[in-house]
């Protein structure tokens, strides 16, 4: 039964002032669902992105099929099976889904686009997917291509597949779509590497975890000879309380009044929020969450409706308003909207409220810097320094910057947007801890989210929306998973 | 449904369009334009400049700009007719010659942008006066004149009524645009500009492509080079050089994005013929050289401004999710 | 034996003096070498200059006026006697001109006057007198071929050329010109640039407009050879090649190859104006340039001729 | 610890020893090189280009490019000429008056960039025309000469033993470099560049940044039209065309980023005097002009090319593996 199908031997990595892999030695079974499990920055996807040849390890070998290779190439690595749905999606946003899904797979002759769209549609069917293989990636919102993603490397018959936190953006039932798919690939005797932050989906389907931290290998349980705590502490190096934090301080005052906004995806939306609320919204992808705050926010256009800040009613053409206006908002999307890769953490975090940390037009640095080490030790960033491009975090301590980058503007009403994707199971406890102090100081925030659990835990009230419409509201007595999920899809 | 089918046709063929309008209004203008000799004189005139186009097209759909286009067209201006006229050699060897030392030229550039993996536009930077010196060193800043009547055949001949350089632009036009859409490698070529890193990851080997697609400009400049000596009988060092702005110019025009992974030869072909037809039209016309400048300017961003307003205005519901 | 030492102390100062010679730099700061004429023009200068025992040196500034001024003052820099200049803008030399003859550096303007400078001037021409030059030209060809025309009844062309101020003064000449000739219909206009292939494009398009064209005057010969490429090919409009003419400025061995052709209407450049052959241009340069090296007195202007160059004049 | 300081000093100042090396190559091969008069005379030549070019490379670091930068300094050359000989005005007004042309045409830039949202590479590709077409018209193709001493002094005046122009240029390249890097005003030019839709969200308004850049951007061009017009104590249309070529390269080889986002004031500088050593110490090496050209691209490929594979380099065994 458990058939080594590869294995990575004393595999090292360094980049300048980090060693993102240090002596990494993993097996991996035939047909097995093996789940990689570390803090952000452990070198999870380091990992992977040696095995698929995408990196050069300067250490180390991987055995496969009788063969070893010091280093690996993207084409001996598929030559051998391996499929990898990357972390940040790997697609190219000129051509179409289904090009996309087709590509690398012939080279030679002519292309025949019939053929394409038939293939590709028949990758789809089974899962339910519903894009229109004629679509340009880049119309498609984060989470249809994260989609694309999965099929893509579904379709190639892969021996071993490796899905880098493929649910980050995914909701409750794409995930069920997946772990279908997933079932489906073992019974062919397809090897899974599983890398997720959410711990539910590691119990749900993997046979075995390894765990990494700081770059090194730490063991490989089996997954039914273990239970949650124990592999968190492995993880972390210390216990963690999971519980989400408690409250109680809801004001009366209506911060923020949405009424009777149609924007481009959304029909007529209206909503209050208090002081001192978590306002979570919930929805099925493409439910218009992240059209209607980008509306709210003035990144987008709005047809028709108005927005009142604290009663009174204000404009908001562009972001810079909404800022002015006390708004903040992490985008869902952190390599296009949110980080400025080429840019250091301070200065990615320095931008928002670089005015209040400027005297006149000039910039002081210490604070930028003082700025920077505070948000970098409070959500526990991973880096060498807070000099390092943010291009070079790993994609949870990005998601982080962004995070800080807009706690650091203070504003009254903070909107999150999927805020804990790609975040660790540590870190994301600290943030429901911040979140919470926010909202105890007095400032309100409303959340988007895909993680059910976390969504139920956080909100003091919940917004469905389905179709760009407010389809339900929920108050914290009427949670459940049950009445969310039959509010959001259609009837 | 038709209405929408009716809107994305006009969508995508705002330049067609412009084209045409262009076309109307200088034959109101100007009783000379609308004559098919005139046409075809737009044609021969302008085919040199499509076929570099086309080859400078599929570089930036690979995510480069060839700057260096236009001092190749004069280093394979000077070799052919050095062939031709100082070496006496026979034309399909003087051909194969010209197209040779454009291919290597060309390959040269991809070469080099993939050793030192740097921008094929700084690239061509450098290599465009690097080519500029070789080329009045072999010419000595000499023309190369009295060429041979069968060459000249290739810029001044007819098959029938349709002038040779018109055939030649058809001809490249047709197959570039075929392998452009219909093949592996034209696709990857698309692949190779929109994502490098993907492409890569998905077993295009992006360097091969980089360096196919320089080959394929170096070659076109070259067969652009030949049409445009032999329009002219004759060639000097000083031809060339100015067709990588048109070019580039054009190719915008066309709508080849800069950034790489978008464009057709078709707008390429029509970005050319805008620009050509502006320029005749101007001439006919009477305006004098410097207010051509002006109108020249003004139309490009009235066209291109247009154009983009209309593809940016936001496709609604491309994605139905149905829930089944 | 007094008689021989002497000699030999003769030759010892006259070697000294060669040698000295050879110390000496001449700059010499050309416009462009982008054609034959003008390369041919900046090697007989260097081997002119080195024959007589000088080192010289060539800098083109390829067309580019801000160049120049860097390429003068950079042969200031290496210490050169004296910098014979060919100005691309020649307004604009008259104070690092200034600059170089303090420091110790002779100008000579060469075929164009540094305006307002105290610089030596030789020149074979004026811009004006190179267009009425072509103007006339054309207008005997007319004359000779049409004698019998009556007023306005020929249709003339006037390819100018504006690209740089000296351009513009040249092709106002021709324009002026040419006015006199009452046989004429006169059309001014200029193609993109004064190349051979855009003078070529010009030529396709003002056949659809003006068929009847019998004279193209060129801004220079690079034009007018591009006017008899569009001519004499498959596709022109002028059938009869006799009574059609093009003239320009500028001699190298394409244009005289094609000046002989037209007797027979093989080409329909039936002549040119010309500086004059590379041995009087010499010539004339190097005479005030030999009295500054030695440190003798110059007259500021030395003028030399046009020459009006068509197949006669070859027969002769 | 000590050597990796010293090896990334050595990487991020890779452009300076070229220079320093070019430099001594040169003092070997000319005895005329290395003295004050000549290395101020290249500071004093090339003065306006690096102030052409610092403005030019804030709009490639806000992601931009800007191809007309060459005309517009040809219209403020011949407006300012005009003002001061035609139309006789005092030079405090005719300084201002050339500036704000300049301003404006930058304006124009930007708020075409803005409209019509459209890359301003494509912007200026149009507007390059469309100056050079009005410098044209302006000028009637006439130089304008013989201008006031006092203007001239901008030029060609000593203060002291250090050149005016030089004098400018410091005071240029200090405060552009100080509002670049340390003013709020700089790192939105840079996040601007580096990612627009997070600048956006963040409350930089992008568009108004263009905007400023590419005014910022027309005055230094203007001031550089100013500086060039009074050393050559002239004006015509053709001063300035080429300088978007030589800018650009200049910029490029001084690191900025043809992406945006990326790139130093000192860098410009120094690839600006890059060039301008080669091209003044080969003159006085004696090479022929041809020769220059095919130099100049080989020094361009293997300086930007050592560059970025510096930049690149692997780190191995910087790092020390700690085991912790
Ligand atoms: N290009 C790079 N340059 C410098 N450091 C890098 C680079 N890429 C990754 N790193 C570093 O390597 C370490 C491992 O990163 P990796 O992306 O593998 O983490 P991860 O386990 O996937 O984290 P996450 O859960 O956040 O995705 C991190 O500390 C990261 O900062
Ligand atoms: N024309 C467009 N240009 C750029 N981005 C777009 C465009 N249209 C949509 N998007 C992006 O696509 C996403 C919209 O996602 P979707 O339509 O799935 O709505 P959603 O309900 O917010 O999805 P989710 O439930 O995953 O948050 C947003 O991130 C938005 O920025
Ligand atoms: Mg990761
Ligand atoms: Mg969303």
């Amino acid at each position: 039964m458990s058939e080594t199908i590869l294995s990575m031997k004393d595999i090292t990595k360094r980049y300048p002032g980090v060693v993102a892999l240090n002596k990494v030695s993993v097996d991996f079974h035939k047909g097995e669902v093996h789940a990689l499990l570390g803090e952000n920055g452990a070198g999870k996807s380091t990992l992977i992105k040696v095995l698929s040849g995408a990196i050069e390890n300067d250490e180390g070998s991987i055995d496969i099929d009788g063969c070893t290779y010091e280093k690996m190439t993207p084409k001996i690595s598929r030559s051998h099976g391996i499929e990898v749905i990357y972390q940040e999606y790997n697609l190219i946003n000129s051509l179409t889904v289904a090009e996309n899904i087709c590509l690398g797979a012939k080279s030679k002759g002519l292309v025949d686009y019939k053929e394409m769209e038939q293939i590709t549609n028949d990758i789809f069917k089974p899962y339910n997917i519903n894009i229109h293989p004629k679509t340009l990636v880049r119309d498609l919102s984060p989470a249809h291509q994260q989609l694309v993603e999965i099929a893509k490397a579904i379709s190639k018959n892969a021996k071993i597949i490796v899905m880098d936190e493929p649910t980050a953006q995914l909701t409750v039932s794409e995930v069920e779509n997946l772990y279908d798919i997933i079932r489906t690939l073992q019974k062919k005797n397809v090897t899974i590497i599983y890398i997720s932050h959410r711990m539910e989906e590691l119990f749900t389907i993997t046979d075995r975890v390894t765990i990494m931290r700081d770059g090194q290998y730490v063991t490989t349980v089996k997954t039914d000879e273990t239970d949650r705590k124990s592999l968190i502490s492995l993880m972390v190096g210390r216990e963690l309380t999971e519980t989400y934090p408690g409250r109680d301080c809801i004001k009366d005052e209506i911060v923020l009044e949405v009424k009777n906004l149609t924007g481009y995806k959304n029909e007529d939306v209206s909503f209050k929020l208090k002081k001192g609320e978590i306002l979570g919204f919930s929805g099925l992808i493409g439910a218009g969450r992240t059209e209607l705050m980008r509306a709210v926010f003035g990144a987008d256009k709005k047809h028709s409706g108005q927005i009142f800040i604290k009663g009174k009613n204000v404009d908001i053409k562009s972001p810079k308003i909404a800022i002015m206006n006390g708004i903040g908002l992490i985008p869902e999307d952190r390599k296009w909207q949110g980080c400025f890769l080429n840019m250091t953490i301070e200065w990615n975090i320095a931008i928002t409220n670089i005015r209040k940390l400027s005297r006149r037009f000039v910039v002081n640095d210490a604070r930028v810097k003082a700025q920077a080490e505070e948000y970098v030790n409070k959500l526990n960033i991973k880096t060498p320094s807070i000099l390092q491009k943010a291009g070079n975090l790993s994609g949870g301590n990005q998601q982080k910057v962004v995070l800080a980058k807009v706690l650091a503007g203070d504003s009254d009403i903070i909107i999150f947007d999927e805020p804990t994707r790609g975040i660790d199971v540590g870190a994301r406890h600290e943030i429901y801890l911040l979140m919470s102090e926010l909202v105890k100081q007095g400032r309100s925030i409303i959340m988007i989210s895909s993680d059910m659990e976390e969504l139920l835990g956080m909100s003091d009230r919940i917004i469905v929306l389905r179709e760009g419409k407010v389809s339900g509201e929920l108050a914290r007595e009427e949670f459940s998973q049950n009445q969310i999920l039959e509010l959001a899809s259609l009837e | 449904m038709e209405t929408t089918k009716v809107q994305s046709f006009i969508r995508n063929n705002v330049l067609v369009f412009i084209l045409i309008g262009i076309c109307a209004l200088f034959s109101i203008l100007s009783p000379n334009f609308l004559s098919v000799t005139n046409l075809l004189n737009v044609a021969t005139q302008n085919a040199y400049l499509i076929i570099a186009s086309i080859g400078v097209s599929l570089v930036m759909i690979s995510g480069g700009t060839d700057l260096s286009i236009g001092q190749l067209i004069s280093v394979v201006a000077i070799c052919t007719g050095a062939a031709l006229e100082w070496m006496q050699l026979p034309l399909p060897i003087v051909l194969l010659f010209g197209l040779t030392v454009g291919v290597l030229l060309g390959l040269f550039n991809g070469f080099v942008a993939n050793l030192l993996n740097i921008h094929p536009m700084i690239v061509t930077l450098a290599t465009m006066t690097m080519f500029q010196g070789i080329s009045f060193l072999i010419s000595g800043s000499k023309a190369i004149y009295d060429l041979d009547a069968s060459f000249k055949y290739i810029g001044q001949g007819y098959v029938g009524p349709i002038p040779v350089p018109v055939i030649i632009v058809i001809v490249i036009a047709v197959i570039v645009d075929f392998v452009a859409k219909k093949t592996y490698f034209g696709r990857f070529i698309y692949a190779a500009g929109g994502n490098p890193e993907a492409a890569r990851l998905a077993g295009v080997s992006v360097k091969t492509i980089k360096l196919a697609v320089f080959a394929i400009c170096g070659f076109l400049g070259a067969v652009a080079s030949i049409v445009m000596v032999a329009r002219a009988g004759s060639a000097n060092s000083t031809m060339g050089p100015g067709t990588e702005f048109n070019a580039i110019t054009a190719c915008v025009l066309g709508g080849i994005s800069f950034i790489g992974g978008e464009g057709r030869v078709k707008g390429v072909v029509v970005g050319v013929l805008i620009l050509g037809v502006l320029s005749n039209g101007m001439q006919l016309v009477g305006l004098g050289i410097y207010v051509q400048y002006v109108v020249k300017g003004l139309i490009l961003l009235l066209s291109i401004g247009y154009d983009t307003y209309q593809k940016q205005a936001k496709v609604k519901k491309v994605v139905t999710t149905k829930t089944a | 034996e007094d008689a021989a030492k002497e000699e030999t102390a003769a030759e010892e100062t006259a070697r000294a003096a060669e040698a000295d010679k050879s110390d000496t730099l001449v700059g010499f700061a050309i416009s462009y070498t982008g054609n034959g004429f003008m390369q041919q023009l900046s090697n007989v200068v260097k081997e002119g200059f080195e024959k007589e025992g000088y080192t010289c040196e060539v800098a083109s500034a390829d067309g580019d006026a801000t160049t120049q001024i860097e390429q003068i003052e950079n042969f200031v820099t290496m210490g050169a006697k004296l910098v014979v200049v060919m100005g691309v803008d020649p307004t604009g030399l008259t104070d690092v001109g200034k600059r170089a003859m303090e420091q110790g550096t002779a100008i000579v303007a060469f075929t164009t006057k540094i305006e307002g400078g105290e610089t030596t001037y030789v020149g074979s021409a004026s811009e004006a007198e190179i267009g009425e030059g072509i103007a006339q030209l054309g207008s005997d060809w007319v004359d000779k071929t049409f004698a019998d025309a009556g007023d306005g009844e020929i249709e003339a062309v006037i390819f100018g050329y504006s690209g740089t101020p000296e351009a513009a003064e040249r092709s106002e000449a021709i324009k002026t010109a040419l006015a006199d000739n009452a046989k004429l219909k006169i059309t001014y206009m200029e193609p993109e640039s004064n190349s051979l292939d855009a003078a070529q494009q010009a030529a396709e398009n003002l056949f659809q407009t003006k068929p009847d064209t019998k004279l193209i005057l060129c801004y220079n010969s690079g034009m007018s050879n591009g006017v008899n490429a569009y001519v004499m090919s498959g596709g022109s409009a002028v059938k009869d090649k006799s009574q059609f003419a093009t003239f320009g400025s500028d001699i190298s061995e394409e244009i005289i190859n094609n000046i002989m052709a037209s007797e027979n209407n093989e080409s329909v450049v039936r002549g040119c104006v010309s500086l004059g052959d590379f041995d009087t241009i010499w010539a004339d340069l190097y005479a005030p340039c030999a009295l500054i090296l030695e440190g003798k007195e110059v007259e500021p202007e030395y003028l030399g001729e046009i020459q009006l160059v068509t197949a006669e004049a070859f027969k002769k």
